[in-house]
């Protein structure tokens, strides 16, 4: 019995995705701690292996040892499934994302709207784990969530629109392709389509703080208002479950952000273009998320809103208008 | 009507923040009924870290109360140890040497500018910003260590004593002082720049959790939250005591009563403090820390004694009743966040969760001055 | 028309300001001590728990048992007691009992001693497995130090 | 908004005592001793002019009649004793004794809970003082939370310490106490 080789590279890539995922989620909480250690002028983790680098592995292991505690008259398969549901459509997101142009699972030619549909899932597997921990600030902070994300959904597509305008393709590493040859090229800077690119490239940014419950838009888990929000019920794993996927979600994002504005694996300067260009700039946007979260504080939940019907969705809708008579035009 | 029409007309639940919730500062509850996400009432239940100080004090000695003062409020303890003090010298006629008083002056200023801090970082830690708590941090630090090198304790000073202070000021304490103030000075455009002009945090605090001058009087609330609603109170200024009329300060108030204001009424205040220990640093005068009359065992004269200071939350009273032994026949202290906070549940109706929480973190409250 | 844009354009401005703030800090030394690793010296006047100070003459205590520090202390955490020495004038303290687990650290014991016989200790790293561990026989402790 | 304005407004309720202390020495300008039942009358008068609530509390004045007379019977003996010694010293019959009981108005012999309410002013420096006094066995006292909202807690918290019941209150459970508390701490024969 042969199996096909587009099946066994599938699988390798499959195990990679996964393995990059989870990676990332563990080095992510190490950088997020050293990154918000030294803005605040201490060090961060620094006791488990040298600069505190084995610290994610002894947080793996204490959130794996501890009992996975269901607690009484919570509906036990919502409780349950909700942290899967979070995690995988993280993980399918990876699937299509070309991180140079050889190195992608499964090039698609929606790849785009794949991503963002796998995106979309996540809200779902969050509202479903709050509502079914039985806990009113679960509960608050799931009506939060998903009206928030309803919200942010709207700037972010309006403005992924106007590029695919622009490219007319949602094939991924083609768009990456059209902005090869240095930075002049990338969308962020490419005027000809719609002066207001930076801008847009701020609205994306910012939709994808929003989508991922970023803080200044962690409306979500909000500590300091409902505790711990959807989570505060889940124990050990189940928590870190959600936290990985919190993670390879901004991973996604930002490899979005990288791909569709900043000329995936493009250099800048038009030489040695490959994937450690891609992550590069991926990384760049990731630490730039986690700058964000330690300087601001918290938005509520109105002036959330209040930001994305008021602000975002304008300037994304003129910023389509701009683009498609300057496509019309040209 | 009937049971059932009135059940159906709201539906609402009941949500207990606390007594152990991240953005009620120690051990207080509130027990909130909402309608979503809108507060339609709100009951604070207090007492979970009573300790009847009152009672303690009818047990004890005029001194040995000293240490239960700076306990109550620990962020401005030496304001709760000025206010003792001098209700007790108050009621058994001591005169204080200047210096001493001058050294109370500047050591309780410089304590309330380690509490405005705290509280400012604080508060944008229950507005959800981390960073300036720990930067905020950095700077009290600064003055703890100089407290700590006068007093020998960071927290709960007990510093002052019936007839002066403990110990003299050492050489590095006024050197200490200034070259804070000047750091402090520089750092505090920072704070500014990073905190108060931040949109996010202007969004977030103007124009919501009014608190009108009307409130404040019939609720009592003095300090800051007073201040915030553009009532000129301060008992430095109002009923001067200690050494305050030798100095030139300022009380800022702000009009308006909403969170901002509050907000920055105590910013402006940490500014002023530092004018009046720079101003007491330069006055300082020579002589004894110590009343060379003051008696070893307190006896004062029969009757009661009412004093006030104000603390870095408002004005904290002592009601001193004596009996004319060694121990006190009544005390009562009337702390300015208890005031503070009754009035929290008429402000924050019709609020949202966040906004409330916004607003209760402005009240600046220090709960175990509320329970005592 | 206008001021909606201006505000959002301040608005923006005040987040890049604060990232800008945010960013020098983070390129800036730590200002923390790493605390079981490094230690800070204790100020002079440090109050820690009381001790008895060593009299320079005799190697001994300088206690009168005049049970003043008893009778200061607002939490009761003191206990002195004091034998009669044959041909002396004066009592022997024999045991110094403080139970720190009562101590509130005001230091008015201290004051109150007419000998100067006790002192703050900067002893400050207090950790023990038991209840018990904090009832010091300061006594003991003094002899103790000796060695 | 002075001290004497104030006294001259008390002046119009019925039965009450009025004094004006010196600031410096007490802390407080004026002080009015009202009945119970004249307390609200008082404290409206204090609400109409601006005042704010400080505090309410009380003070336990258990022992305070019985030394009141110990204290009068010792005089009253002193005072004989006196006159008898200064007769005798003069050289004539010692005076018939007086009247043995004190001619003391005969009140209730039950001690006093003294209710304490603290006013201060925003704008111009005047502390007033309100005062009533209500027998220990039966503590009433009509609640002030209708005039100043902020009295609500205050009240509680003088009802958990001292039992004083203010009649009238929306809501005397107990604020600092643990919420079955049956106790009243402050109370000076309190054991716990």
């Amino acid at each position: 019995m042969s199996v096909h080789p587009e099946v066994i590279r599938l699988l390798i890539f499959l195990v990679g995705i996964i393995a990059f995922a989870a990676l990332n989620a563990a080095y992510l909480v190490w950088l997020e701690r050293k990154e918000a250690g030294h803005i605040q002028r201490r060090i961060g983790p620094k006791e488990v292996g040298p600069f505190g680098l084995l610290q994610p592995l002894a947080d793996g292991i204490k959130l794996m040892t501890k009992q996975l505690i269901v607690p009484a008259g919570v509906d036990p398969v919502l409780f349950r499934i909700a942290p899967i549901l979070v995690m995988i459509p993280a993980i399918m997101g990876f699937v299509t994302i070309p991180f140079s142009e050889t190195l992608v699972a499964r090039n698609l030619d929606i790849g785009l709207l794949a991503v963002f549909a796998f995106a979309s899932v996540n809200v779902l597997g969050l509202l479903m784990g709050a509502w079914g921990s039985r806990n009113k600030y679960a509960v608050i902070s799931a009506a939060r969530v998903v009206s928030q994300n309803v919200a942010y959904e709207i700037p972010m597509l309006v403005t992924v629109v106007s590029l695919v305008m622009v490219s007319h393709t949602m094939n991924l590493t083609k768009i990456v392709g059209q902005q090869l040859g240095g930075f002049w090229h990338w969308n962020i800077f490419n005027f000809a389509a719609s002066p207001l690119m930076p801008v847009a490239f701020l609205i994306f940014f910012v939709c994808m703080l929003a989508e991922t419950n970023r803080a200044p838009f962690d409306m979500a888990e909000a500590e300091s208002e409902l505790i711990a929000g959807a989570f505060t019920e889940y124990p050990g794993m189940g928590f870190g479950v959600f936290f990985m996927a919190e993670y390879a979600n901004i991973v996604i994002g930002c490899s979005m952000a990288t791909i569709l504005f900043l000329g995936g694996w493009d250099c800048p300067f038009g030489l040695y273009p490959g994937v450690h260009w891609f992550l590069l700039k991926m990384y760049f946007l990731i630490f730039t998320v986690i700058w964000i979260r330690w300087t601001y504080p918290r938005t509520t939940f109105y002036g959330l809103l209040n930001l994305s019907w008021k602000i975002l969705i304008p300037i994304s809708f003129v910023n389509l208008l701009l683009t498609s008579a300057m496509l019309k035009v040209f | 009507m009937s049971a059932f029409a009135q059940t159906q007309l709201k539906e609402t639940f009941v949500i207990n923040l606390g007594p152990q919730h991240p953005a009620t500062h120690g051990v207080l509850r509130v027990k909130l009924v909402m309608d979503g996400e809108y507060i339609v009432e709100a009951e604070p239940v207090l007492g979970y870290i009573h300790r009847m100080h009152e009672k303690m004090g009818e047990n004890r000695t005029w001194a040995q109360f000293m240490p239960n003062t700076g306990r109550m409020d620990y962020l401005h303890a030496l304001a709760y140890n000025h206010g003792y003090v001098t209700v007790v010298e108050r009621a058994a006629g001591i005169e204080v040497p200047e210096r001493a008083e001058y050294i109370r002056v500047i050591t309780a200023e410089l304590n309330r500018i380690s509490s405005h801090l705290l509280w400012f970082g604080a508060f944008v830690l229950d507005l959800g910003g981390f960073t300036p708590l720990l930067y905020a941090f950095d700077d009290r630090e600064q003055i703890l260590d100089l407290l700590e090198s006068v007093t020998g304790s960071r927290l709960t000073y007990s510093y002052f004593r019936f007839g002066g202070v403990y110990n003299d000021i050492d050489e590095n304490f006024v050197p200490g002082a200034l070259a804070f103030i000047k750091r402090l000075r520089e750092r505090l455009p920072m704070y500014h720049a990073l905190v108060t002009k931040n949109v996010i945090l202007r969004t977030r605090l103007e124009d919501i959790g009014f608190i009108t001058p009307e409130m404040c009087r019939k609720y009592g609330a003095t300090g800051p939250v007073a201040r915030g609603s553009g009532i000129n109170f301060d008992v430095r200024k109002h009923e001067p005591y200690s050494v305050y009329p030798e100095f030139n300060f300022d009380i800022p108030v702000y009009p308006k009563g909403d969170s901002m204001a509050r907000y920055m009424v105590r910013m402006d205040e940490i500014e002023q403090s530092m004018r009046i220990v720079e101003q007491a640093i330069a006055k300082l005068p020579d002589g004894p820390v110590m009343a060379p009359k003051a008696p070893k065992i307190l006896k004062p004269a029969k009757g009661d004694y009412y004093h006030a200071v104000e603390t870095a939350r408002g004005s904290f009273g002592i009601r001193v009743v004596s009996d004319g032994t060694n121990t006190p026949y009544r005390l009562k202290l009337r702390s300015p966040t208890f005031s503070n906070l009754s009035l929290f549940g008429e402000a924050c109706q019709g609020m949202l969760l966040p906004d409330a929480l916004a607003l209760m973190g402005s009240l600046d409250l220090v709960i175990p001055e509320i329970d005592r | 028309m206008i001021g909606y844009l201006k505000e959002i354009f301040s608005g923006t401005w005040s987040l890049f300001v604060g990232l800008g703030i945010t960013i020098k800090y983070f390129f800036k030394p730590v200002v923390t001590v790493q605390y079981p690793r490094e230690v800070l010296p204790m100020t002079p006047r440090f109050r820690g728990h009381i001790e008895l100070t060593r009299d320079p003459e005799t190697g001994g205590d300088k206690c009168i048992v005049c049970g003043m520090c008893q009778k200061a202390c607002p939490s009761n955490c003191i206990t002195v007691v004091g034998d009669k020495v044959e041909g002396a004038k004066k009592k022997a303290l024999s045991r110094y009992i403080l139970d720190f687990t009562k101590c509130s650290l005001c230091g008015l014991c201290v004051e109150s001693c007419p000998a100067d016989a006790i002192t703050f200790s900067k002893d400050y790293n207090l950790a023990g497995p038991s209840r018990e561990a904090y009832i010091f026989d300061l006594k003991k402790r003094l002899e103790e130090r000796k060695g | 908004m002075n001290a004497s304005a104030i006294k001259q407004a008390m002046a119009a309720l019925p039965a009450q005592a009025v004094a004006e202390n010196d600031h410096a020495k007490r802390g407080n300008h004026l002080d009015v001793t009202v009945a119970p039942d004249q307390v609200v009358a008082a404290v409206t008068i204090l609400d109409g002019n601006g005042f704010f609530i400080e505090a309410i509390t009380g003070v336990d004045w258990l022992g305070e009649k019985a030394a009141r007379k110990k204290e009068a019977a010792a005089k009253a003996a002193a005072a004989a004793k006196a006159a008898a010694e200064a007769a005798k010293a003069a050289g004539q019959e010692p005076p018939p004794p007086p009247p043995a009981a004190p001619a003391e108005p005969e009140g209730s012999q039950v001690d006093d809970l003294e209710v304490i309410y603290d006013f201060n002013h925003y704008e111009t420096l005047c502390r007033v003082t309100v005062r009533t006094r209500v027998p220990r066995d039966n503590p009433a006292v009509p609640t002030i939370s209708e005039v100043y909202a902020g009295a609500n807690w205050h009240e509680r918290e003088t009802h958990d310490f001292f039992g004083i019941n203010f009649v009238g209150h929306p809501y005397l459970v107990p604020l600092l106490l643990p919420e079955d508390a049956d106790f009243h701490p402050l109370l000076k024969d309190y054991k716990p």
